[in-house]
């Protein structure tokens, strides 16, 4: 086993951690330092690739990538918590252990649903996809399965930078601008994100099935 | 198994019973300096052992032989894995039958045997103990199990033996991710199945809250002694197997007696720094509560699921 | 040949001989039986020791067909087994005869039952196959139901047992009548020849019909209702036959699918090995939480089943790419299918004589029989140590099988048969965590500690003969766990007769060594070891203690400083089991009801409070009790059709002819 | 009796005001750090070499004390800390008072007080422990 391969399955391993750290713990404040950690580990895999295949470009995407989702990102996420830091998750709609059953199940069902990937790209790379893959499940089901907006906006983020780990994985980098284009839309969407959820909070909700009062 | 490989089980016994209170005495040093208190010396455990040897047994009057014999079923057990498991050596007697399951299943029967005790003695602590102890061991065993897959998915083999050697060999096998994954979850079930923080606090006095301590509130004398070493001795075995398969690090390859010597000084060595950041870890951490035990356990669970998936996309 | 007709003629005349009076009825019977288990147990023992299929066919007492007889060693293992558990169980009988067994009735179905237990697998066609089967499910809802008119469970159980088994029963015939009519002759070796020319979907299509109607015999969840009434509500040597033998027979169906059809496509063993990950949980939880001792071994038998069809699933689904993890995968499943007959009705013998010592099945209202029934104790707790698969009992030896073979069919595997070995790794783990949970229960407030009620306390031990039969099976447990070599040749016979072994497994007396794949385990190594430990460290206790006075010292409990004198201040079963209860919160969805009830003067005073808290069937209450409901509405509606005019009946006759007509022309 | 460098205390408060106890805490605190001379407070009396006594003993703890006490793996021992422990102190004569923890059961050490100085009780188990 090579080094490159070694240490480009470690990163990409470690983004798959952090969507499960999502679901596992209770605070917000770790939710937010696991979202920042997946950073630099997706920065981490985007660098390596950049290093093994001699592409200055995939190297200032995973500079960006650094820069946007593992401080930019993270940070306004911390201010938003910031102003409640003993915040937590603390009745999930489904309860942690079953959720890490259900990431268990999302990650053994993501390997099995890449085959055709896997199969297409394949290389050290390649067969690293499932892992891309079960960051995005896990990120989908942590959206449904948690009730605080902040979780949310949190899992919504995994299922991007899921998407970005496969996307490195399978093209060894996106034409850089398409990376670049995808990477500054999430900083923006982040940005309004951050304003709303400031406004909710504001406003008195956190959890978001009480904006169904809203409705009736 | 031949004269030289007997010895050297006699070796690792010898380390194992005489290590383990000393580890658990310098766990306990550790922790009391980091509490701003001079604490016991690395030898109390021993001194402790000393003294109980010497004083009355008690049986409650409501026990059977089962009560009588669980002690020595405990140590029994972990003596049995002291002499078969890659700790100094890589050639301990019985090495190819030194099968990573078989460990963990005599361990088991210790824990067992100690469970029907507390049961035994017809008392609401014991039965309480029981209850608990059973209960995070089932829940353990999962995550137990699959980080076994994953350590033997690169030889398809649960020999510990080959397993660690493996590792010695082709470092880049340690440095896999489908490994260390293997050993973080590991590392839960490690603090859950020696009942250390933040699973279990093994200094406490108060009765509702004890997991393990409470399944031996009945013992005194000899046998208090005997559950005692028992306990650190599978202590010791548990983090002992945690650093080889970490890093085999002058692990003995043969049953030369320069090579035991290196081996049992790198045992000693890493076992004593694992202790050191087991016991500052200890300090501080909170004890979690009962039910949301699980939530670590499925933590751990999840993290072997990980390995063995990721093992399997490396291949 | 000669000697199955000699089987099935000595079991024949030992059900008639149940007409001779009372007084020595049951001894008899019991000796006729006896000499049919001995005589089947050796012929199956000939069957494997010269792996020479016993082959015959006789055009007589069947019309048509005949009757054909094939014992070949797969089925030689399993009469082997039913003999060595029938044994035990005919010597428990004889001393159980004070509960009511001794009635011609029971006799003769008890008789019945064991002589078609040993000659289902020795059949060796379709007619002759069901016929056996419907003998052996007759006879046993026979011994199920045999407290009827007292108990209204017994008349439950026996409602629900009759109507799985026919359903199932119904399904198989289904299946094999298929094969059967393609082959266009009905003995297995012909079907087995020519079902390989099946289109995939038929052949799928039988095989999940075969899966479904076996499963349900070996108590597969959600099959398996019948199995925690029927178990718990049978007579002892009944209870230990139905879990130690009969459970078995669908096993061996499943597996006799496998030689009829072939190993088939990937996705019916997925589907096996669902419902075997299932069981084994489901199974598995229940008994950690149930309180009645039967109930307890009935759900731990649906586990082990779940378990073995985990097993049959993994040879299943690695015979693709791994030939050896294949073969070691069946051999595994056959070694804990005979380790469990021989734990399982140790257990059932066992807490038959504590239920006629005690009247007693609740562990709540047993306990501290170690003191007052050493043996039947002593007994239970090595069956309670090799169901929980601790060394170095048998159960370890198969599980270590079991778990081997997963881990050597992960080389190679694809992604599906990967993450499908992960699962059954996690199911196999938690089932294992969760027995031992469980039988730690069943031994430590059954067994030890108090007496909790007065028939426990005044506890006598039984009659020699219910002493010695669960401590003949518990020391089979014993010798083929620190002696696996005595069984294997013979096992791994069986499953060459399905699949040629490749697996290079070897068994020296003391333990398994898989040269190919670099394992092995050495039970007896393991167990001496221990054993020379322990003494040393009882030298040290013995040579311990104080100078000067007693040694050991017994005392009462320590309570805290308060005088312990009650039995229930001590853990009952239900809150030994209540953190895992709450645990599984969802999935069990126990049911609490607390009621509380205040004086009149005052809301704030309570007289009192009444807290019950149930643990039903979860399958039960929300699968079959709606199915059940419904049918139960239609049949009234349908009642509004017999009105009771003759000429109504008539015409419904008439409509019918004349559709039969229409469709058929 | 040498406990080896080795004593498990187990301490039962028959009715104390609870000034004992304050000084028993900050006997196992850092300052004054029991522990390292060997000394340990234990979870059951089966652990227990030595009964550690405080308060007049109270009609309603006298049972529970002697229990305790009858509890304890011989050899053993019974310190009474604090004067009430001694004789009943400034409780001499309470209704609610059986007696002294000696008029329960025997007493080895009195360690006198009220409370008793935490350098007074770590000299005292100082005695047992040989260190």
């Amino acid at each position: 086993m090579s080094a490159f391969a070694n240490s480009l399955a470690s990163a990409a391993v470690v983004v798959t951690v952090g969507a499960v750290v999502v679901l596992w713990r209770h605070r917000l404040r770790s939710i937010v330092a696991a979202l920042s950690v997946q950073g630099v580990a997706l920065a981490a895999t985007a660098a390596l690739l950049g290093i093994h295949e001699h592409d200055r470009g995939l190297l200032a995407v995973a500079g960006l990538v650094l820069l946007v989702k593992a401080a930019v990102v993270p940070g306004l996420l911390a201010r938003v918590v910031a102003a409640n830091p003993g915040a937590r998750e603390s009745d999930p709609l489904v309860n942690v252990p079953a959720s890490l059953v259900v990431a268990g199940l999302l990650t053994l069902g993501a390997f099995v649903a890449a085959r055709p990937i896997v199969a297409l790209v394949g290389g050290p790379t390649g067969r690293l996809v499932p892992l891309g893959l079960a960051t995005v499940l896990i990120g989908f089901f942590a959206m449904v399965a948690r009730r605080r907006a902040m979780s949310q906006v949190v899992g919504l983020l995994l299922v991007d930078n899921g998407i970005a780990l496969v996307a490195f994985l399978v093209t060894s980098g996106v034409p850089v601008i398409v990376e670049f284009g995808s990477t500054l839309d999430v900083l923006f969407g982040v940005v309004v994100l951050r304003v709303l959820l400031a406004r909710l909070s504001a406003a008195g909700f956190s959890d978001l099935d009480q904006l169904r009062s809203l409705h009736d | 198994m031949n004269l030289a490989s007997l010895l050297v089980g006699a070796v690792q016994l010898a380390l194992v019973v005489l290590g383990g209170p000393l580890l658990l005495g310098l766990m306990r040093v550790v922790r009391s300096r980091l509490e701003g208190r001079v604490g016991p010396p690395v030898s109390q455990p021993w001194r402790d052992i000393a003294k109980l040897a010497r004083k009355q047994r008690t049986r409650p009057s409501e026990s059977s032989w089962i009560f009588a014999v669980a002690p020595l079923v405990l140590v029994a057990t972990a003596a049995t894995v002291a002499v078969l498991a890659p700790l100094v050596t890589l050639a301990p007697p019985l090495a190819s039958s030194t099968d990573f399951i078989a460990v963990i299943f005599v361990l088991l029967v210790g824990s067992v045997a100690l469970a029907l005790a507390a049961l035994d003695t017809a008392t609401a602590f014991g039965g309480m103990g029981a209850s608990r102890a059973l209960t995070i061991g089932a829940l353990v065993e999962p995550a137990l199990l699959v980080a076994v897959l994953a350590l033997s998915m690169p030889l398809h083999s649960t020999n510990l033996i080959a397993i660690v050697a493996n590792g010695s060999r082709h470092a880049s096998t340690l440095l896999g991710p489908s490994h260390l994954l293997a050993l973080c979850s590991f590392i839960v079930v490690i603090l859950a199945e020696s009942g250390r923080l933040p699973v279990d606090n093994p200094s406490t006095h108060l009765e509702l809250t004890m997991i393990y301590e409470a399944l031996i509130l009945e013992y005194s004398g000899p046998d208090l002694a005997a559950v005692t070493l028992g306990e650190s001795m599978r202590l010791a075995i548990w983090l002992g197997l945690f650093v080889n398969l970490v890093a085999p690090v002058g692990i003995a390859a043969t049953a030369h007696p320069l090579a035991l010597v290196v081996g049992l000084v790198a045992l000693t060595l890493k076992v004593v720094v694992v202790g050191i950041v087991v016991a500052i870890f200890e300090v501080t951490t909170a004890k979690l509560r009962l039910f949301r035990l699980p939530e670590l356990l499925a933590g751990g669970f999840i993290l072997a699921v990980l390995g063995v998936v990721t093992g399997a996309v490396m291949r | 040949m000669i000697v199955l007709a000699l089987v099935a003629g000595l079991g024949v005349l030992a059900t008639l001989t149940a007409l001779v009076p009372r007084a020595v009825r049951v001894k008899l019977v019991a000796g006729l039986l006896g000499l049919v288990e001995i005589v089947g147990g050796a012929t199956a023992i000939r069957v494997l020791a010269t792996n020479h299929a016993i082959v015959g066919h006789t055009s007589s007492l069947v019309p048509f067909t005949g009757v054909r007889i094939d014992l070949t060693p797969l089925g030689a293992l399993f009469t082997l087994t039913t003999a060595v558990v029938a044994i035990a169980a005919t010597i428990h009988w004889v001393g159980y005869r004070r509960h009511a067994m001794s009635s011609v009735s029971l006799s003769s179905a008890f008789a019945l039952f064991v002589t078609s237990l040993l000659l289902v697998p020795a059949a060796g066609d379709i007619v002759t196959f069901l016929v056996l089967w419907e003998v052996m499910a007759l006879s046993s809802l026979v011994l199920v139901a045999h407290d009827h008119a007292k108990r209204d469970e017994t008349r439950q159980a026996a409602w629900w047992y009759g109507a799985m088994t026919q359903g199932g029963a119904a399904l198989i015939t289904l299946g094999l009548v298929v094969l059967g009519g393609h082959a266009a002759n009905p003995s297995f070796s012909a079907i087995a020849a020519s079902a390989s020319h099946l289109p995939a979907a038929t052949r799928g299509a039988v095989f999940l019909v075969l899966l479904v109607g076996f499963g349900s015999k070996a108590g597969l969840v959600p099959a398996h209702v019948w199995l925690p009434r029927a178990h718990a509500e049978a007579p002892a040597p009944a209870s230990a036959l139905l879990s130690g033998a009969m459970v078995n027979l669908g096993i061996y169906g499943i597996v006799l699918a496998r030689t009829l059809l072939g190993v088939g496509a990937t996705w019916w063993w997925l589907v096996a090995g669902f419902f075997g990950v299932i069981s084994a949980l489901y199974g598995s939880l229940y008994a950690a939480t149930s309180t009645d001792l039967k109930r307890l071994l009935a759900y731990s038998t649906s586990d082990n089943m779940g378990l073995v069809v985990i097993g049959l699933s993994a040879s299943g689904l690695f015979a693709a790419h791994n030939a050896a993890a294949s073969s070691l995968a069946l051999i595994a499943t056959l070694v804990l299918v005979t380790a469990h007959a021989l734990y399982k009705s140790t257990l059932f013998l066992g807490a038959g004589s504590v239920q006629y010592a005690t009247d007693e099945r609740d562990l709540d209202r047993l306990g501290g029989l170690a003191r007052t029934m050493p043996v039947t104790t002593a007994v239970i707790v090595v069956g309670a140590l090799a169901v929980a698969a601790l060394p170095p009992l048998n159960g370890f030896g198969a599980e270590w099988l079991v778990v081997q073979s997963l881990v050597h069919g992960l080389s190679g595997a694809d992604p599906v048969t990967t993450v499908a070995t992960a699962v059954f790794v996690a199911a196999l783990a938690l089932t294992g965590g969760l027995t031992i949970v469980a039988f730690v229960k069943a031994v430590g407030v059954g067994f030890l500690g108090r007496a909790r009620s007065e028939s426990a306390e005044h506890a006598r031990e039984v009659p020699v003969s219910m002493r010695i039969a669960p401590a003949i099976t518990a020391a089979a447990c014993v010798a083929l766990g620190v002696a696996p070599g005595l069984a294997i040749t013979a096992i791994s016979r069986a499953s060459d007769a399905v699949a040629p072994n490749r697996s290079g497994l070897t068994a020296t007396l003391s333990g398994f060594h898989l040269q190919a794949l670099r394992s092995a385990v050495d039970p007896l190594a393991l167990a001496l070891g221990a054993v020379a430990a322990a003494l040393v460290v009882a030298g040290l206790r013995r040579a311990g203690g104080p100078r000067t006075g007693a040694k050991l010292r017994v005392f009462e409990p320590w309570g805290s400083g308060r005088a312990v004198t009650s039995a229930r201040m001590q853990y009952t079963a239900t809150s030994f089991a209540e953190p895992l209860q709450r645990v599984f919160d969802d999935v069990l969805a126990p049911q609490h009801d607390l009621d509380v009830s205040h004086v009149l003067e005052s809301r704030y005073y309570v007289e009192r409070v009444a807290y019950a808290s149930a643990n039903d069937d979860i399958v039960e209450r929300r699968l079959y009790r709606p199915v059940l409901a419904l049918a139960a509405v239609l049949g009234v509606r349908a009642r509004g059709l017999a009105n009771g005019s003759v000429h109504r009946y008539l015409a419904y006759g008439f409509v019918v002819l004349v559709i039969a007509l229409v469709v058929v022309s | 009796m040498n406990l080896r460098h080795s004593l498990q205390l187990r301490h039962v408060d028959a009715g104390s005001c609870n000034g004992c106890e304050i000084e028993i805490g900050s006997v196992f605190g850092p300052v004054y750090d029991a522990e390292r001379i060997g000394a340990r407070l234990v979870a059951s009396p089966r652990h227990a070499d030595a009964l550690l006594v405080t308060g007049p003993v109270t009609h309603n703890m006298a049972s529970p004390l002697e229990r305790t006490y009858l509890a304890m793996p011989e050899p053993r021992l019974v310190i009474a800390l604090g004067d009430c422990a001694r004789d009943c102190g400034v409780f001499s004569g309470g209704y609610a008072v059986a007696g002294a923890v000696a008029d329960v059961v025997p007493v080895d050490l009195e360690i006198p007080g009220c409370p008793p100085h935490p350098d007074e009780i770590v000299s005292a188990l100082r005695r047992f422990t040989n260190r």
